[in-house]
């Protein structure tokens, strides 16, 4: 057993034992739900409603916040508030993406190495441990570094980072319900392997990916910013929350051009976090107890 | 009713937090008497050992005659720096300039009030033969090195031959040479192959220091004809030096300061003012700006134009814009892979004409900075009286039509992302991009490494890039070198493809370079003015903006100045009252 | 774990040698990058002739010897940068540790004593405010706010302007600052590690207490702790000497993985307080497409959290009794 | 025996426990009476959710935080409901020691035992770690635990559930308190270890004119320990009296079914007959006895009004049909 196998994914195994009745986890339910469904609805409608166009110079050159621009406007004259708001349509997507394409394949890796065992699992072990040994920052942005700049690239890098991550986790479950009695029982009537895997086994496996894949986003957000903060991520001029943080920073007395796009991030990030913990005691059977 | 409750819970949260601040705030403001303290601690501190390796302390400063203004005040200079290498004679950046300029010293050097005077250093008098090609210097015999010995002749050629040998990114400005002559300590003859009217120039360019040969050769320093592989003095110079100049090199960290010593026995008739000289890497513009506001630093070299307004009503700062010879321009290359339209002239003109040069100048450097006609920068000979780019998006539209791109084109813009003397590459290129889009024209950004940026447009060219460009020597030659159609200049390379092209050739510029590198005076200026006319006929270099610089300096400090050829020359600098 | 070893090495090795730029390109500069014979022999001397597989043969026989190779960037060993900058980074990791294990036990026992009560809720949002802000960004809000406008906190950089360092022996500027006796110099390092080490340990911070604020719920329920108070115990006591004693065991599996954790992280804190550290010389080194750099850090990344991990189960051994006799 | 004529050491009057679960209520005490002599051994017995636990929780003040308790706990002449923490806790583990079901998970598995013991100690007497902890040997060995001195640095995961149990004993009786009370003493153990368990508790109890409280499920184990049985029903005492007359005599149609279903060595012929049904579930108030869903001898009337507790013979009986009394002619089981 490698030391790495006993690196802890600590989110499922100890939930608090907090019920819905407690009125933190209604009031974080409640704002996470309507932060993220705020975005959402920014992300669809913007086009309609939106005060400026994200790439237009409106306005004077790094104006303070006022009224026609309520986050001011950036070097280049456009409106930050508004590039703001874009920005939603190039990390939402983005951070869905990866966590979707992430626990796919960490599901499908991890599910055949903790079911068949033998080299599949040795293989696919070996390459979730060799890949976690890495600090997620420095091989995301090695990768992207490798690939060049980009929002893609940004994203296959950090589909890289995070599936092993899945895979372990869901070889654990996987691992852990294969020897459940009713699992065995259905292999004692000469159900298929493949069978099991599907009806019995995975099922049982996801709630736990599910909930993690819900905390994980907030994190994939920042990391999204990150990238782009490090000029590995999106492109200009391409209104990206982390991009706009590195324009920000050279205007340091021109507060307001980072202020928006930080708190953006934020609040993403938080009402993911929240959307998790819920979701986690929503679905995980031991928090109900 | 619950609602409300939780209402209040958050308003809690929110106190919870400002009281926390303030708890905060108020440990931070006693600590601070503390921190403001320091200056004083420190300065006594000093006198524990130094360090560096070979520095002698900078508190033995010998009393009397030679005693320095200044005292014991050390100077501390902010800079993010980007230095190459400390060995003068393989080094190539804007910091290196300085550190050259102080440690070492040239034969001439330029007068920071007119680049184009020149004024003696450690020659006393020069003089080149009619045809430009011989050039002999007299050394003054008082010059020394800092270990004592005295400034010969060997030492001269021994310096410039190495820098020309090892191959090093300023050695083409050792080009040509042919022969050295130092059969005489005092007197050092040079011969070019042919007429070099530049030379003097670039004897004033900081990379042209003088090295203590004994020394260096004694590290395994060597000025043989493969230097570029047999000479072994690299890292020795990486914590030493061997110059004449007013101060030593005592210690260099990577990513955090290079550290100056006071050349107790400086030659020279300006006597070092400060025991020490710090120059701090410190990245960014609001930093260095704190520093400078709090007295932490002396002179703070990359304040933003932005900034600059922070230090206003500060009596202790002093701040002065003043015009640079640097600038950034974007480059057309028509032999790049995906370049095809750009073949066409009347495209590049096209392309110049849509660009809102005054738009840009305000939104990069908020209005401090200049237009610039052709890759010569204003004020070098050649500049004067050429046509600056005018912004005229109607005729760039009736141009792209006669062209049959009136419905517009995709083009590959990559670029080194940089920020360079207050310009930020992004910025400049989605301003461009802007520009562009008026024209139909649709640059795809990229922004990459710039060792990455170098390999591409090396390999095969970049259709639209931006780079920027700061003058090693007064002469204008080294523009026509570097961005003429001329053979190995790095435009026309880079223009035509890269090594995966064909060099692009204007033939009318090698004539005017080989006719102004054989004139002087009027005749050499109307050359290379043909030549910068020349060089915005061929539409490749479109200077966006030469910037201006912001002088910052705590108002105590003397003899601040910008130099064509050195940057900032220390040894200038003192201490007033 | 020697294949593990061997996996990160070729991992380094593989990510340096796909970026797509040749390294040689910041080596000679742009002007001789065009010139064939400078260009050979410059790879001639850094050991980038020879297919990939040779150069890799090389670096791996070097790496047996400690041999990381020379920096293109900064000409010295890697394994002499490295040491170089170490302290640095550990001094910033160890500071974010005892910021965030501290204040994050402390935080967590706390939530868990006052669960459900605005007090828990405060630290709790406290704490996911530390997991959800990104590092870079907050970093600049604290220097705009905490120093430029505020002038409560020390700036950005290791050491005051002006100051010299304390002299060289251990090469962290708090230990070598007391070692010289000089007590002002080691309140003003100690100073400015405050921020950057907050900026650091939050997230940490946030993460650990709702660790130990899960576990501590947990234990409080626990049979054992049950029989304290039935021995007449105060609460007090019960839950330092039992609850807390046993719900900070889980603390420790992810204090190992935290700590390589925090000093990787200290890429970005690095970054926006010019703390020269691994952190920041990984970003230089990567910029300037340093290879033997980039390989250096990564395996230094790597060998951290080996070792990290080592010392969790260490750790683990000396507080669990069930562990330590097994 | 007991003599009951003095007042009693512990006293149990309509002792309710409600606990607030996530859809309301579980009312689990539901008017409890218990009277503990000095001396004397009295037995609770019920199924698992009958409240027995809960009760001895509620008497020393150790319900979790979800859970209130109301009525009367007297403790010589004290009331516990509601005394402030310091009373309690001198209480606790001074006066009254409490053992529980899972000596596993009862003691504190990162400290050695000799530290937990002597925890107990220092607790409630001025006396130096040291002395604390050579006491606690003294209570190993009293406990019968071998090789105390040697052992006494261990670790709970280091001993047999046996061992651990007699550790939990040692501990409760660390400062020679009136009361121990057993919560399931013997459930998580071996066969031979609870009778080993047993017996310690039976020489405790003769060496030290210890009164015990004995919660169970198994009235096996009550019969060779216990001087009084109290029968627990959904958070009520179904019936209580001397053990004798509860085992003879039993008038409760639950006591009668729980000894039906107890298998018994000197009748081996006899059918084992278990109680069909479950408890209720105490989310709501049941209507009428709450186990005349069980009962076979239910009427009518048991499903309207819940019966009083009274004295039938010498126990006390809460049952509106009492069928032994009217089928004496039956004669015994």
């Amino acid at each position: 057993m490698s030391l790495l196998s006993t690196a802890p994914r600590l989110l499922v195994d100890v939930a608090p034992r907090s019920t819905w009745k407690s009125p933190w986890k209604r009031v974080t339910v409640i704002a996470g739900m309507t932060v993220t469904s705020f975005w959402l609805v920014v992300l669809i409608t913007l086009s309609w409603w939106a005060p400026y166009k994200p790439l237009d110079a409106v306005g004077g050159r790094l104006q303070a916040p006022s009224w026609h621009h309520l986050f001011g406007t950036d070097a280049l004259s456009r409106d930050v508030f508004t590039r703001t708001l874009y920005g939603a349509r190039q990390t939402l997507p983005v951070s869905v993406g990866v966590i979707v394409c992430a626990v796919t394949i960490g599901t499908v890796l991890g599910s055949l190495a903790g079911f068949f065992g033998g080299w599949i699992e040795s293989v696919v072990m070996r390459l979730v441990d060799v890949t976690l040994a890495f600090p997620p920052i420095f091989l995301a942005m090695a990768v992207a570094a490798a690939l060049g700049p980009g929002l893609q690239n940004a994203f296959f890098a950090m589909v890289i980072v995070w599936w092993p991550i899945y895979a372990r986790l869901i070889r654990g479950q996987v691992q852990a319900v294969k020897h459940r009695d009713h699992i065995q029982a259905a292999v004692s009537i000469g159900a298929t392997r493949w069978r099991i895997l599907r009806k019995h086994v995975l099922p049982l496996s996801f709630t736990p990916a599910l909930i993690n894949a819900t905390l994980d986003l907030g994190q994939v957000v920042i990391l999204t910013a990150t990238l782009s903060f490090l000029g590995l991520g999106a492109k200009p001029p391409s209104p990206e929350w982390g991009a706009m943080i590195t324009d920000g920073a050279q205007f340091f007395y021109q507060w307001w051009v980072a202020v928006a796009p930080g708190i953006a991030i934020l609040t993403v990030a938080m009402s993911f976090n929240f959307l998790g913990d819920g979701l986690r005691d929503a679905l995980d059977v031991r928090a109900k107890r | 009713m619950r609602r409300h409750v939780e209402g209040r819970n958050w308003s809690k949260v929110v106190a919870f937090i400002a009281v926390g601040a303030i708890i905060v705030a108020s440990c931070g403001s006693s600590k601070k008497s503390a921190t403001t303290a320091a200056p004083t601690g420190t300065g006594s501190q000093s006198t524990t050992a130094p360090s560096g390796t070979t520095a002698p302390s900078g508190t033995t400063a010998p009393a009397g005659t030679n005693a320095p203004s200044g005292g014991a005040h050390e100077l501390v200079i902010d800079r993010d720096m980007d230095i190459n290498s400390l060995d003068i004679s393989a080094s190539y950046c804007d910091t290196c300039q300085i550190f050259n300029t102080a440690v070492y010293e040239t034969l001439i050097t330029v007068d920071p009030a007119d680049p184009n005077k020149l004024l003696p250093r450690l020659a006393t008098s020069w003089q080149a033969n009619t045809d430009n090609t011989v050039f002999t210097f007299k050394l003054d015999p008082a010059a020394k090195f800092a270990d004592g010995s005295q400034v010969e002749a060997k030492d001269v050629k021994f310096s410039w031959q190495r820098l020309g040998n090892l191959k090093g990114s300023a050695s083409y400005l050792m080009a040509g040479m042919k022969s050295i002559d130092d059969s005489d300590p005092t007197t050092v003859v040079i011969t070019f192959d042919a007429p070099n009217s530049a030379f003097l120039p670039i004897v004033a360019a900081s990379y042209l220091g003088i090295i203590n040969s004994d020394v260096a050769t004694a590290q395994g320093a060597t000025d043989a004809a493969d230097a570029a592989t047999a000479d072994k003095a690299g890292d020795w110079f990486l914590a030493h030096s061997a110059g004449s100049g007013p101060y030593q090199l005592e210690s260099y960290t990577q990513g955090d300061k290079l550290v100056l010593t006071r050349n107790d026995k400086y030659w020279g008739a300006k006597k070092p003012a400060f025991p020490r000289v710090t120059i701090a890497e410190v990245k960014d513009s609001s930093s260095q700006l704190q520093q400078l506001q709090s007295g932490d630093a002396d002179i703070s070299m990359q304040i933003s134009v932005d900034a600059v307004g922070q230090l206003q009503g500060n009596a202790d700062v002093t701040t002065k814009i003043v015009d640079s010879y640097n600038y950034v321009y974007i480059a057309l290359s028509p032999g790049a892979a995906g370049g095809e339209k750009l073949q066409d002239v009347t495209v590049r003109k096209a392309i110049k004409e849509a660009i809102d040069y005054d738009g840009a100048i305000q939104a990069l450097v908020a209005g401090k900075g200049k237009k610039q006609a052709s890759p010569i920068p204003n004020g070098f000979i050649g500049s004067a009286g050429l046509p600056l780019p005018e912004y005229n998006l109607d005729d760039a539209k009736k141009l792209l039509s006669a062209a049959g791109l009136a419905d517009g084109f995709e083009l590959d813009a990559t670029y080194p992302d940089a920020n360079v003397y207050g310009v930020d590459f992004n910025l400049m290129m989605q301003k461009i991009q802007q520009d562009l889009a008026k024209v139909k024209i649709n640059l795809k950004l990229t922004p990459i490494q710039f060792t990455d940026w170098i390999t591409r447009i090396n390999a095969k060219g970049i259709p639209v890039t931006a780079v920027y460009f700061a003058p090693d020597h007064t002469d204008t030659s080294q523009y026509i070198q570097y961005f003429g159609l001329i053979p190995n200049s790095f435009w026309a390379g880079s223009a035509g493809g890269g090594a995966a092209g064909k060099p692009m050739d204007n033939p009318k510029e090698s004539d005017l370079l080989k006719q102004a590198l054989g004139s002087s005076g009027d005749a050499k200026a109307k050359a290379y003015t043909d030549a910068g006319q020349q060089m915005i006929d061929d539409e490749i270099i479109i200077p966006i903006v030469n910037t201006q610089l912001v002088l910052a300096s705590r108002t105590n400090i003397t003899g601040m100045h910008y130099s064509a050829c050195c940057n900032l020359d220390l040894g200038l600098l003192g201490l007033a009252g | 774990m020697p294949f593990l070893l061997l996996g990160i090495v070729t991992i380094a090795f593989c990510i340096s040698r796909l970026i797509p730029a040749d390294p040689l390109a910041s080596i000679v500069g742009v002007r001789q990058m065009a010139n064939p014979t400078i260009v050979a022999a410059a790879r001639q001397k850094w050991g980038l002739n020879g297919s990939i597989l040779e150069q890799y043969w090389v670096f791996l026989k070097n790496l047996v010897r400690g041999d990381l190779g020379i920096s293109f960037r900064t000409r010295k060993p890697v394994t002499h940068d490295l040491l170089d900058r170490l302290p640095a980074t550990l001094e910033l990791a160890v500071g974010a540790l005892v910021v965030g294990g501290v204040g994050g036990v402390a935080l967590g026992a706390y939530a868990a004593s006052k669960k459900d009560k605005m007090a828990d809720h405060l630290s709790r949002g406290f704490s996911l405010l530390g997991s959800s802000l990104p590092v870079f960004w907050i970093g600049l809000v604290f220097l705009f706010v905490l120093y430029a406008r505020l002038g409560w906190f020390p700036g950005p950089g290791r050491l005051p302007p002006r100051t010299k360092p304390p002299g060289h022996v251990t090469g962290f500027y708090t230990i070598d600052s007391l070692l010289d006796g000089n007590f002002t110099l080691f309140r003003q390092c100690l100073w400015r590690l405050v921020l950057p080490c907050f900026v650091l340990g939050w997230a940490y911070m946030g993460q650990l207490s709702r660790l130990v604020r899960a576990a501590m719920l947990d234990e409080i329920n626990s049979d054992y702790v049950r029989t304290a108070r039935a021995k007449g115990l105060a609460e007090r006591l019960v839950m330092r000497r039992h609850v807390l004693r046993n719900a900070w065991l889980p603390t420790l599996t992810i204090l190992g993985f935290s700590f390589a954790q925090l000093l990787t992280a200290s890429v970005l804190t690095e970054t926006i307080f010019q703390w020269n550290g691994i952190g920041s010389y990984a970003v230089q080194s990567a910029n300037t497409l340093d290879f033997p750099g980039i390989n250096g850090v990564s395996l230094f990344a790597g060998l951290a959290f080996l070792l990290a991990n080592l010392a969790t189960d260490v750790l683990y051994a000396v507080a669990d009794p069930k562990i330590r006799l097994a | 025996m007991s003599d009951l004529t003095t007042p009693p050491l512990l006293e149990i009057r309509d002792l309710h426990v409600r606990f607030a679960v996530r859809n309301g209520q579980v009312h689990a005490v539901r008017g409890l009476d218990l009277t503990v002599h000095r001396g004397e051994v009295a037995a609770v017995v019920g199924e698992s959710g009958s409240g027995k636990s809960a009760s001895m929780l509620a008497t020393l003040g150790l319900l979790d935080i979800n859970a209130s308790a109301s009525g009367s706990v007297r403790f010589d002449g004290t009331e516990l409901l509601g005394a402030p923490p310091p009373v309690l806790r001198s209480i606790r583990g001074g006066r009254i020691g409490m053992i529980f079901q899972d000596p596993m998970t009862s003691l504190n598995p990162v400290l050695d035992i000799r530290r937990q013991i002597a925890e107990a100690v220092i607790t409630h007497r001025q006396v130096s770690p040291r002395q604390a902890e050579s006491k606690a040997v003294e209570l190993l060995e009293m406990v019968s635990f071998p090789d105390a001195v040697r052992r006494a640095r261990s670790y709970p995961h280091e001993l047999s559930g046996g061992m651990r149990q007699r550790v939990m004993i040692a501990m409760a009786l660390a400062n020679d308190p009136d009361i121990l009370i057993a919560d399931e003493p013997t459930t998580a153990l071996d066969v031979t270890v609870q009778a080993q368990i047993l017996d310690l508790l039976r020489s405790l109890r003769q060496s030290r004119e210890l009164a015990i409280v004995l919660i169970t499920h198994d009235l096996g184990v009550v019969a060779g320990l216990a001087d009084t049985v109290n029968v627990m029903y959904a958070g009520r005492i179904a019936e209580s009296g001397p053990v004798v007359d509860i085992f003879h005599r039993p008038q409760h149609p639950y006591t009668i079914g729980l000894l039906a279903s107890l298998p018994r060595l000197d009748r081996p012929d006899r059918e084992l007959t278990p109680i069909g049904g479950v408890p209720p579930r105490l989310y709501e108030e049941p209507e009428g006895c709450s186990f005349a869903p069980r009962c076979r001898y239910a009427v009518e009337a048991c499903h309207e009004v819940e019966p009083p507790l009274e004295r039938v013979e010498a126990s006390m009986v809460a049952c509106s049909v009492l069928p032994m009394r009217s089928r004496t002619a039956e004669g015994s089981l």
